[in-house]
């Protein structure tokens, strides 16, 4: 079987990705790519260094995966992730989802990308023109305090 | 033994990203306050902690060979 | 400048239209594509026969393309359909969306879909073992009523 | 003269996809139930109207040279 979820430092193929999914019983496909933005608030980026725990970061997004096939379950899915250094316009992920109907790939896939902005650890360092700094824009962090789906 | 996984801003700060730490026994929140205190790091307080690649309680017992991971703010996407 | 809008006979490739939309200012790209499914409704589709009204139906997906600059103005849109005989899994629409924010990308790709089957003058034949049939499944038809952009 | 212009369903209904009329000054209107009572297709009533590849109301007045398009219920994406 192809794989349906990998972390990779090699550029991202919309193509290739997107084309997993296609498939007889899927009449939509929804592919979401993440590409490196120049301006963030008014702070130029020269480019973005990411990081990542590859081992757990692959069984996150097969959890994210599994998670989106309990909701929508006609959906198939695919994620993959760029990391190392990316310049701008470069695509750091790729969400690809098909479903028969055209609202189940629109909703799994905004699920996909929120939950890999929640509990996938990879991470991104900015790099400006005056300083560099690792962000981090998980929300739901407080002190000890595992995510929800680990305690249900 | 055990080992220790640090990542992001929390390895460039501690400067390693790995650390061996005879842990069986102690608790992860244990673990998290030993490593907090040791290089006097704050920043250790916001990470989630790992064991053996899942996201894991502060009172989950740490047993020999667990590998435990800070988890830093992720920002991915 | 590159074409933003167009119907061909031709098949659609994703990649080449997908990168039409990556720029510098924006960090999301959402491509919705259509493709042929093999059962609606319980019934096996054979193939299908796309026809268009060409000049009108690029001018009508122009006028999309306007619409959606207008409510989400930071977006950047190009939408490629295909007419003739299409087959199984064969790509029928794209429609590429970068914005700076991964929030209006979705939203937007919604409504260029929704809108094509409003007001976009292309029509498919549903080919089965058994017959075949003209579809429409547009919502807001009534004899002689223009649709609502029209009466504005 | 005016080019009517036939599509889809209707297309294969009437046995053309097109047809000339001289219909300078009648409304547009008068054109659809002209061709609906002309080729005795009620599935004329569910078109909309074009003129000049721009969707227009029932009581636009046709001008010399105007095409004319009947849009069945459209299908695309």
């Amino acid at each position: 079987m192809e794989k349906r979820c990998w972390i990779t430092s090699e550029p991202l193929e919309i193509e290739d990705v997107t084309k997993r999914v296609i498939r007889r019983e899927a009449g939509a496909v929804n592919t979401f790519i993440g590409t490196v933005r120049e301006f963030t608030k008014g702070k130029r980026t020269l480019y973005l260094q990411y990081e990542t725990y590859k081992e757990m970061a692959e069984k996150k997004l097969e959890q994210i995966t599994k998670e989106m096939e309990r909701q929508w379950p006609s959906a198939d899915v695919v994620i993959a992730h760029r990391v190392g250094r990316l310049e701008i316009t470069d695509v750091a992920v790729i969400i690809a989802v098909s479903t028969p109907h055209r609202n189940d790939s629109y909703e799994a896939s905004r699920y996909a990308i929120e939950r890999i902005k929640e509990i996938v650890p990879i991470w991104k360092k900015e790099h400006w023109e005056d300083g560099e700094e690792w962000i981090g824009d998980q929300k739901e962090v407080k002190p000890g305090v595992p995510l929800k789906e680990e305690i249900k | 033994m055990n080992t220790l996984l640090f990542f992001a801003g929390l390895k460039e700060a501690i400067g390693t990203d790995e650390v061996r730490l005879a842990a069986a026994g102690m608790t992860l929140g244990e673990v998290k306050e030993k490593v907090r205190s040791e290089y006097s790091l704050d920043q250790v307080n916001n990470c989630m902690m790992a064991v053996n690649e899942e996201f894991a309680p502060e009172d989950t017992t740490i047993t020999e060979g667990d590998t435990i991971a800070f988890i830093p703010p992720v920002s991915g996407g």
